[in-house]
């Protein structure tokens, strides 16, 4: 990110420029959702229930968006099928 | 400049005659200012309104304090308002009034000669004409008599400007009235 | 100042109306277009808005009237109102305005060019429906410009003038017009006013609203609530970007006065009605060994002694500041500088300090090699009359100090029993 | 137009995963209503955009989403201060795909009144391009319930056309979880802490929903995430009435009720099945109707589970749970039963 701008550079109002969408909340997980597609009934439920609009149904499978998701597990626990997992992030 | 201050009760229209006269003399391309003694005014209270008239724009944003004329539009207020207060020397007092010269002096508290005084029954005019004790245009009339300070079809212009045309017409008769009746005592 | 012109509009062609400086504003308010007028009653201001529903209810104007439920609620309206692009109006006074005061930071910071006609009120306790000046100052630090007006006719002119001060794209910036509490509020005057369409013209029409440029739109976008480029007003701003934003809003305060001017000049070509320069108000200062200030409707007594004094042979003058906010301290200490004695009248008082204006004056004198004595007369708080005996005891006093040459009470009371 | 900062997600079918609201002037129609949730997913995107800052698992984004896939066009939306405002719009970012506002804390209503009205003005002078631009507010409890109420009050009483979504997660949490208004009886919180006297919070939950009711404006009803599509509806006829709108939808939040982050959903669905939060509407035509979940448990009362079930989850409880505090409970549970058979009494589609 480069450095913030002076204020001759800012709209007036006071009216944010970017979308939060470059915002990456995604390194606030410690736990990560992952999908088994075998098991995955496609009822949308994880997608209903994201609070981070992090689960993508991309017209075949659920995708999760790691830039956004925090890990909160609602997607998880909310799966009538159990088709998501938790699990601890890799640690590199 | 003439400054003109209107004694009354709350209620009687004191503020609505000085705005009158003023609108009056607006028409007539004079600059005018008119206003109430500011207070929280309460119906029967005894109350104050000012109108100033002047060929030249008005500076003063204060209130009266030695007006030219006086005028009074209800004579039970002669008893406990010393109404010729700051009044300049030879200035003019317009009040409802149908009794006796000499009580009237005595009321007032002066001498004779000292001011002009004009008198009509505006209480009894209005009643007649109004079926209201409201005097506030009686009074405009007994003043108009005393002091050609507005033409007279301004008066009018003001009153259907300011009044439903009924009302405007009774009371375009009773300042007439008033206007016929009002003397120098 | 520009020579003298036949105006485009001359004095036969405009209306002659005999009104109060209440209904002075809301036929400004009238003829100015507004979309959104959100108002609560409070005297002395209650006429305007009185009188704005009359026009409302003969469907005199298109504007929606938003009879709120508080002061509050009126200046959140007229936040909502302007930022979804509409041109909005509201009028309050003392306890009113103090109540909007969380409210009018937010309008100024959002860049909202939303008038606001101030009756001006003495505040409470003990309660007090008269005339001074110490609603107005509490909110000289809110970002809204600030003008004081002398009478009726000023009243009108000032409130259209201020549609057009705040929403030029230098400006961007709310207005308050202060015209005093039953002084002008409820005093009837003669006045002139244009015919609709001249204000319309004046005002350029309709408000149009200013363009920004966000990262996530090519273009530039209108600064509104517009569902065909969204923006996001009245974020959250940390320690990052807060004073930036704040510095937007000084910036634009510099501009003002250029466009206080340039629409008061605008506006004497249209109508022949100026009112100094449109920031200071001098009269007779030119040689004067005493100089006073004032704001608002004592402006007229002051002068109308300074008349008198003239007449007498005393070197008297007056400046009457018209805008207060931003504060002229250049311009004001050029005409100040070389008198003897500066009296400051100031209708409110800072507690444990001076008189609002008297501190801005202070400062604007700092710079100069020979300072004028000062000296700070604060008078007629809670509608206490100034009268023109008054006034004139309070010029001896200053032409004495001028014999003197020095100052011994710094702050006076004027027309308080002892 | 370039909005370079939406993130290109790989999508095989129908619209890209975020996109900004755009109604080019002039455009025309009614979004549809979808309670498909697989044609939800290819067909709505919602006004909220990621990368905000709420907590994990946080169910205030979770309604939002669900009501803005209800919003039928242009939409303004009016925020009053409290964590959603905070955490959506941290300059220079923002997490709003549509026009919106924060003004302040206690005049979300107000401001709404004039963004209506400014926009009825503008239409009434043929500058709105459109058919027309709904407002909708989204307000916290204490916004809503505490410092907002008058504002929101008269507004209603004034008849301005928007709704308003009280998201109530029962505190101020944005300031670190104080007691409000709409704090349930026996909560703990930061200002209502659980001490050897004092048992948590020693007030009811203010009947928010039924004082708009008492306004008689033409929609009011209550909502949760859990209960989406019922959600979803509800938003969509508060935005179809004419005139004022209010649902009050239950907000769960982990930090201030003390759960698990994954329980948003579960928490919300305990408490429509404890009853503990009915859901219901109310028009001045219908009176009050049941709806959804609560509906089956008015006609199958065996369905209604122990306030328990509810408080059981949530370390703001907690102390409710031990043995010398079992009459606390059972109180809670006397005020949820004769809230509910109030509430029985009153609906018009309750079995007799």
């Amino acid at each position: 990110m480069s450095q913030p701008r002076g204020w001759k550079e800012l709209p007036i109002g006071a009216v944010p420029f970017r979308l939060s969408t470059d915002y990456k909340t995604g390194d606030w997980r410690a736990l990560r959702p992952v999908v088994d597609m075998n098991k995955c009934v496609k009822c949308m439920l994880c997608w209903i229930f994201c609070p981070d609009m992090a689960i993508i149904w991309d017209g075949e499978k659920i995708l999760v968006n790691y830039d956004y998701c925090k890990g909160c597990g609602i997607c998880a626990h909310e799966c009538p099928v159990k088709a998501i997992d938790m699990v601890p992030e890799p640690s590199e | 400049m003439i400054e003109v201050r209107w004694h009354g009760r709350g209620g009687q229209g004191a503020w609505t005659a000085a705005n009158l006269l003023a609108m009056a003399a607006a028409i007539d391309g004079k600059h005018v200012q008119s206003f109430p003694a500011f207070g929280p005014e309460r119906s029967g209270a005894p109350i104050l309104a000012f109108t100033r008239i002047s060929d030249k724009p008005i500076d003063l944003h204060s209130m009266v304090y030695d007006p030219d004329i006086v005028v009074v539009l209800d004579p039970t207020l002669l008893k406990n308002v010393k109404v010729t207060e700051g009044l300049k020397k030879g200035g003019l007092i317009v009040v409802n009034y149908e009794g006796s010269p000499d009580k009237l002096y005595q009321l007032l508290g002066i001498g004779r000669g000292e001011y002009r005084v004009v008198i009509t029954p505006a209480t009894k005019l209005a009643l007649e004409i109004l079926k209201r004790p409201i005097t506030n245009t009686a009074m405009i009339g007994a003043l108009l008599k005393a002091e050609k300070l507005v033409r007279f079809e301004s008066i009018e212009k003001a009153l259907y400007e300011r009044f439903p045309k009924p009302i405007a017409e009774r009371n375009v008769e009773l300042i007439k009235k008033a206007y016929e009746e009002a003397r120098e005592v | 100042m520009t020579e003298a012109v036949t105006p485009k509009i001359p004095l036969e062609k405009q209306k002659l109306l005999t009104v109060n400086g209440d209904e002075a504003v809301a036929w400004a308010a009238k003829q100015s277009l507004v979309d959104v007028v959100a108002a609560y009653p409070i005297t002395p201001q209650t006429i305007i808005v009185e009188k704005f529903s009359e026009f409302v209810a003969n469907g005199e104007v298109h504007t929606e009237f938003v009879p709120v439920e508080s002061e509050h609620s009126a200046m959140s309206a007229c936040v909502g109102a302007a930022a979804a692009g509409a041109r909005a109006f509201t009028a309050t006074a003392a306890n009113g305005l103090a109540l909007m005061w969380e409210i009018l930071y937010i309008a100024a910071s959002l860049r909202l060019p939303i008038v606001l006609a101030v009756a001006n009120r003495a505040l409470s306790a003990p309660i007090n429906i008269h005339c001074d000046h110490s609603d107005a100052m509490g909110m000289r630090d809110s970002g809204w410009v600030q003008l004081f007006v002398e009478n009726v006719q000023e009243a009108y002119d000032t409130t259209i003038q201020a549609f057009r001060i705040g929403e030029d794209e230098r400006v961007l910036l709310p207005v308050a017009v202060n015209l005093d509490g039953f002084f002008l509020s409820h005093t009837l005057e003669n006045i002139h006013i244009l015919p609709d369409e001249a204000v319309h013209e004046f005002l350029g029409g309709y408000r149009k609203v200013p363009k920004v440029k966000v990262d996530y739109f090519e273009e530039e976008v209108p600064l509104m609530l517009n569902p065909a480029r969204p923006l996001s007003f009245g974020p959250l701003d940390l320690y990052d970007y807060y004073f930036e934003h704040k510095m937007h809003q000084i910036e634009a305060m510099k501009r003002v006065p250029e466009v206080v001017r340039e629409v008061n000049e605008e506006w004497y070509a249209l109508t022949g009605r100026r009112y100094g320069d449109g920031v200071l108000v001098p009269y007779e200062v030119e040689d004067a060994d005493v100089i006073v200030t004032v704001l608002g409707s004592t402006a007229g007594t002051v002068r109308h002694i300074v008349k008198k004094l003239r007449g007498e042979g005393k070197k008297v003058g007056m400046v009457r500041i018209r805008m207060f906010r931003p504060f002229p301290h250049k311009e004001l200490a050029e005409i100040l500088k070389g008198t003897k004695v500066v009296g400051v009248m100031d209708r409110a008082i800072s507690f444990g300090s001076y008189g609002p204006s008297f501190l801005e004056i202070n400062t604007a004198l700092y710079d100069l090699k020979e300072k004028p004595l000062l000296v700070n007369y604060v008078y007629g708080l809670g509608g206490r009359d100034a009268p023109p005996a008054l006034i004139e005891k309070m010029f001896e006093e200053l032409l004495r100090d001028a014999e003197k040459g020095f100052v011994e009470k710094k702050l006076r009371f004027l027309g308080v029993r002892e | 137009m370039a909005q370079q900062t939406l993130p290109q997600v790989p999508i095989k079918k129908g619209e890209p995963a975020y996109k900004l609201w755009i109604f080019e002037p002039g455009w025309k129609g009614e979004l549809p209503l979808i309670l498909n949730p697989r044609q939800l997913a290819e067909q709505k995107r919602p006004a909220i955009l990621p990368g905000h800052r709420l907590c994990a698992g946080c169910a205030a984004p979770i309604i939002v989403k669900l009501a803005s896939f209800a919003f039928r066009g242009p939409t303004i939306v009016v925020n009053a201060t409290g964590c959603l405002e905070v955490a959506t719009t941290i300059f220079p970012y923002t997490s709003w795909a549509v026009p919106w506002i924060h003004n302040a804390f206690e005049n979300a209503a107000a401001t709404a009144s004039g963004v209506e009205s400014a926009i009825k003005a503008m239409k009434k002078t043929g500058r709105l391009p459109w058919a027309h631009v709904d407002v909708v507010v989204f307000g916290g409890d204490g916004g809503t319930f505490d410092i907002g109420l008058q504002s929101l009050s008269g507004a209603a009483e004034r008849g301005h056309d928007f709704l308003y979504i009280l998201y109530d997660n029962e505190a101020y949490m944005n300031t670190g979880i104080q007691r409000s208004g709409g704090t349930p009886k026996f909560a703990w919180t930061t200002t209502s802490p659980v001490g050897t006297v004092l048992p948590g919070k020693t007030q009811h939950k203010k009947p928010i929903a039924d004082i708009m009711v008492a306004h008689r404006i033409p929609y009011v009803a209550t909502a949760t995430p859990a209960h989406w599509l019922d959600l979803m509806k509800k938003v969509r006829k508060g935005i179809e009435v004419e005139g004022p709108a209010f649902i009050h939808a239950l907000s769960s939040c982990d930090r201030g009720w003390r759960h698990d982050t994954a329980l948003a959903i579960e928490v919300s669905r305990r408490a429509v099945d404890t009853c503990y939060f009915p859901l219901w509407e109310w028009t001045p035509e219908t009176g009050y109707r049941l709806t959804d979940r609560s509906l089956s448990i008015a006609r199958n009362p065996k369905m209604k589970q122990p306030i328990e079930k509810f408080v059981e989850v949530q370390g703001r409880f907690r102390h409710l749970l031990k043995p010398e505090n079992r009459h606390l409970l059972r109180e809670l549970q006397e005020w949820v039963d004769a809230v509910w058979e109030d509430l029985l009494n009153r609906a018009t589609n309750a079995p007799r």
